[in-house]
């Protein structure tokens, strides 16, 4: 214990600053609070510092490249195309510079206080701070929020950081020094596939091993089939079904054995990327003395306004159950900031949590898949359209794709769609709030859609799914 | 403050509540919205076609045979152009 | 009058296989009627064969071009950038041959007939069609749809074919044999300026000359700064407020007179590309002889059915009033075939037709502007999100433009909405499904939007006009 420690009176304590928690202490101070975050190490998390911004800024570059190397078909041609990986990885970081810094300032000119350090929880009211100089504060709070976020899972026999540095974890590909030459991925959900698409892209021989039957499988299998077929045209090579044994050095690099269908192989690489999932920073918090409830998984438990089982403690983002989205995460950070401050009918109350892959093509779904309303108890009916019916997408020279809408047959209902094409992170804004809005499929019919535009086969789908088709024979 | 007139001259419904209500000849005009924001929903429309139509029965059962299409002056120019 | 002349008894006729006739005709297909649909040129009309298509087509490839200029700000360097333009007009004569052919394909397998020939009325229930060879044949009619579209406006002193065809109309300046290295634009209206920086960028030194005080006069001035400066940074003269008096050839290119502010000056160039809008094709359609009434500029009246003042005659797209786009000409095509198929309830109702410029920044709006709300009676309520707070336009490298909600202050109900930006051609279809579920701005910021994606701007701008920023200050 320390002698004469400092013990602060607050009012909304939140612990992380990543798009849960700067999101909630933004909102909460909206309303009147006073607040407090706490962050150990970079305003913004995982999204703003090593996860979503970074991934898509090495992805836009990464899709320029592709478009100039397939060029050729509309004439276009450079001679010699280079990439200055350090200048990308510099401009990557000043995105990620403007963003947080972005975020630093939002907080303050909210009046939010920002406390550097590593949090933990001492009781059911006090939460104890240690800061970058090991010194503790105490913080004697009404009413808190844990948005601790999510940390990479680890492989066994592939530890972070190990065989000198050669085993990476999506934070560490992020900001490499050089490019690597030769580059495996162990793990083929989004961000193995985003990553080692984009890395493909800029000049890397990437192999990706996937444990289960197909790269994605969180994902229906018609959609992934078009995003397998660009990363083979990238020149990635997928093994699926495939399991990473272990790794060693080798003279040329790390060796990594995987046991295939085929038997085992031995894949040679400059760095090996684990992306195997994550789990929720929520065992050094403190938690059992606050009496906040952990599930076997360490996701806190949480009702529909956020609130933990401890009186006053709420919980949002990565911490709690439900897909690990950024989106979600300030959802639901708006959601407790408002809970708390007393905002009447502040609940999650989401009907249409949309879910994006950066891939190219990429893959966005929102609300049901055709299975899930099946097992919901609905009658089911699709309407599907191609992009290569689509004006827009041949203009693009984009064509690989479709759009899926997944209805109630019986009452015409929207219950969900699935796409996948170029834009469909954009064209599912729509469909997200078609869900919500409680839509009928034909009020997508009936919306007149810009040609041309990707979006349009939303309106297609739709009048496949009524009968009506107009831009192909049948549904 | 004064109501203003656009705003009531636009009647809140989505697109396929607005075709049901063209289709079962109920002028949104004359409804009162039960939906968020007081938008009219399907099943404001669905009642107030019932409603209708059990008053066109009960002033004049010779109508009963027109019921099922728009009772608006479109009817009459579609029948001019559908197939004999 | 031709002897033993043949007349054929007909169902449905449609006039013009653009995207008003050719949807008009699959849709009363698929409806049980027997269509027969008469086009003098190409199936598809203007928009497939000179319109969208190909001016997106060409806008696809200059903004790689554009892309790959400035990538050494993250990176990419190409030694020689080359265009191979015949290569470009040839990916583009092919994605329009795509097109076209997948229209014919689907107008046959609807059992729609195909007649090529120029059609006009005879009378009230007969056309007469001169098919290429020269022979007539005439057509008695249940009903008929004129789809007829429309043509470029010629300006007095600037002949499309002129001084030995080096003035141009956009049909032709689609279809470029060589790139023009010197193009003067007349007309900075959508047409003038999506043409005028793809060539640009592709290689021409454009100068664009606007009568009107700025270019793109039909949109609101802060919509159209981005694009102004984006223009200028490609490299485009943009002269506002200018007026062309004439042109004449000169040893080295056409001299082109202009009146500007500043006094006369002479610009030289290749080419001419003449914009200056477009006139209904309805005067050599024997509309008299058939009752249609047409107004004083050459538009067919119709009411919401799209019926004109002659019983069983319908007019839809660019022959009847409104704005000359492709998807709302669609849109009225399947409105006519319903009605002419007796489906109840058959209107154009649409409370939202987007437009979209696909200028770089895109610019595209739908519903009512705040004076549009104004003049309509409205207490008008706005929320703006500018796309420098973006994560994801940051990632893009594209942060220049924003996103405008207009609403009722009293009802908080969402009226239209403005958008400049990169994306904002996908990002307008959620705003038109908004206004034309009359949704309430509140639903757009309730709904969840994936991140880091463009639409989420649109839910920033919901909580700006709800008074709840969160990645801005203050809106
Ligand atoms: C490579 C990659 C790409 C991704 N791409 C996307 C994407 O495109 N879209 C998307 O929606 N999601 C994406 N994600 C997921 C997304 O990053 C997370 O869902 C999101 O960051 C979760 O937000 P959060 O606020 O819950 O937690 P985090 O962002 O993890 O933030 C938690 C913060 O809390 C701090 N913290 C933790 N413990 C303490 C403590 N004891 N004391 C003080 N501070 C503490 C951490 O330092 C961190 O800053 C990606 C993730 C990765 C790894
Ligand atoms: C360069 C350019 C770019 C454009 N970009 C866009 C865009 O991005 N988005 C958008 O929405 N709109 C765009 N437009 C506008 C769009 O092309 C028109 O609004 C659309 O084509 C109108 O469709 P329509 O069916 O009414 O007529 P049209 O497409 O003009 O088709 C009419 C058809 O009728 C035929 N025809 C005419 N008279 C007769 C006759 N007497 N007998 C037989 N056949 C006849 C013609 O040959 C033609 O094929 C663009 C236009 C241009 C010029």
């Amino acid at each position: 214990m320390v002698v004469g420690e400092t013990t602060i009176d607050a009012d909304v304590v939140v612990i992380g600053g990543g798009p849960g928690g700067y999101v909630a202490a933004i909102r909460a101070a909206r309303l009147g609070r006073k607040v407090t975050l706490i962050e150990r190490e970079a305003l913004g998390g995982v999204c703003l510092n090593v996860g979503c911004i970074p991934s898509k800024a090495l992805i836009a570059v990464a899709h320029d490249v592709r478009r100039l190397r397939e060029g050729a078909a509309f004439g276009l041609a450079a001679r010699e195309l280079s990439l200055d990986f350090p200048r990308l990885m510099a401009w990557k970081a000043d995105v990620v510079r403007t963003l947080t810094g972005g975020v630093e300032r939002l907080l303050r000119g909210n009046g939010v206080e920002i406390v550097r350090g590593e949090a933990f929880f001492r009781g059911p009211r006090e939460i104890r701070v240690i800061e970058a100089g090991g010194e503790a504060i105490n913080y004697r709070f009404r009413a808190a929020i844990v948005a601790t976020g999510s940390r990479p899972i680890e492989l066994p026999g592939f530890p972070f950081g190990g065989l000198a540095g050669r085993i990476l974890s999506s934070t560490e590909a992020l900001s490499l020094p050089a490019l690597p030459e030769r580059l495996v991925v162990i793990g083929g959900g989004y961000i193995g596939i985003e990553l080692g698409q984009a890395y493909a892209r800029i000049g890397s021989r990437v192999t990706i091993v996937e444990g289960a039957e197909r790269i994605l499988p969180a994902f229906e299998a018609d959609l992934v089939r078009p995003v397998k077929r660009r990363l083979q045209a990238d020149g990635v090579t997928v093994l699926e079904g495939a399991r990473a044994l272990g790794a060693e050095a080798g003279p040329d690099g790390v060796h990594v054995r995987v046991e295939t269908a085929e038997g085992e192989r031995t894949l040679t690489a400059d760095y090996v990327l684990v992306t195997v999932g994550r789990r929720p920073n929520t065992d050094d918090l403190g938690l059992d003395a606050a009496g906040v409830r952990v599930d076997g998984r360490g996701f806190v438990a949480v009702d529909r306004r956020m609130a933990t089982s401890a009186d006053g403690i709420f919980a949002i983002g990565d911490v709690v159950p439900g897909p690990a989205l950024a989106h979600k995460a300030s959802a639901e950070g708006k959601v407790a900031a408002e809970a708390i401050a007393g905002v009447a009918g502040a609940e999650a109350d989401f009907r249409a949590v949309p879910t994006v892959v950066y891939s190219d093509p990429e893959v966005a779904t929102v609300g049901m898949t055709a299975a899930e309303a099946e097992a919901a108890g609905h009658r089911v009916k699709g309407g599907t359209f191609p992009l290569a019916a689509s004006g827009r997408a041949l203009t693009l020279g984009e064509k690989e794709g479709f759009i899926r809408l997944v209805g109630d047959a019986e009452t015409g209902a929207l219950l969900g769609a699935q796409a996948v094409g170029p834009g469909a992170s954009e064209v599912i804004a729509e469909l997200a709030l078609a869900v919500e809005m409680g839509a009928q499929v034909e009020d997508l019919a009936l919306t007149v859609h810009a040609h041309p535009t990707l979006s349009e086969a939303v309106m297609e789908a739709a009048e496949v799914f009524l009968g009506k088709p107009v831009h192909v024979l049948r549904g | 403050a004064p109501p203003s007139p656009g705003a009531a001259a636009t009647v809140r419904a989505m697109p396929s509540v607005r075709r049901l209500a063209r289709e079962r000849g109920v002028d949104l005009r004359t409804l009162k919205g039960s939906g968020p924001g007081g938008r009219i929903t399907r099943e404001d429309v669905l009642r107030a076609a019932k409603a209708q139509d059990r008053a066109v029965e009960q002033t004049s059962a010779e109508k009963a045979p027109e019921r099922e299409a728009a009772p608006e002056p479109a009817a009459a120019a579609s029948a001019a152009v559908a197939p004999r």
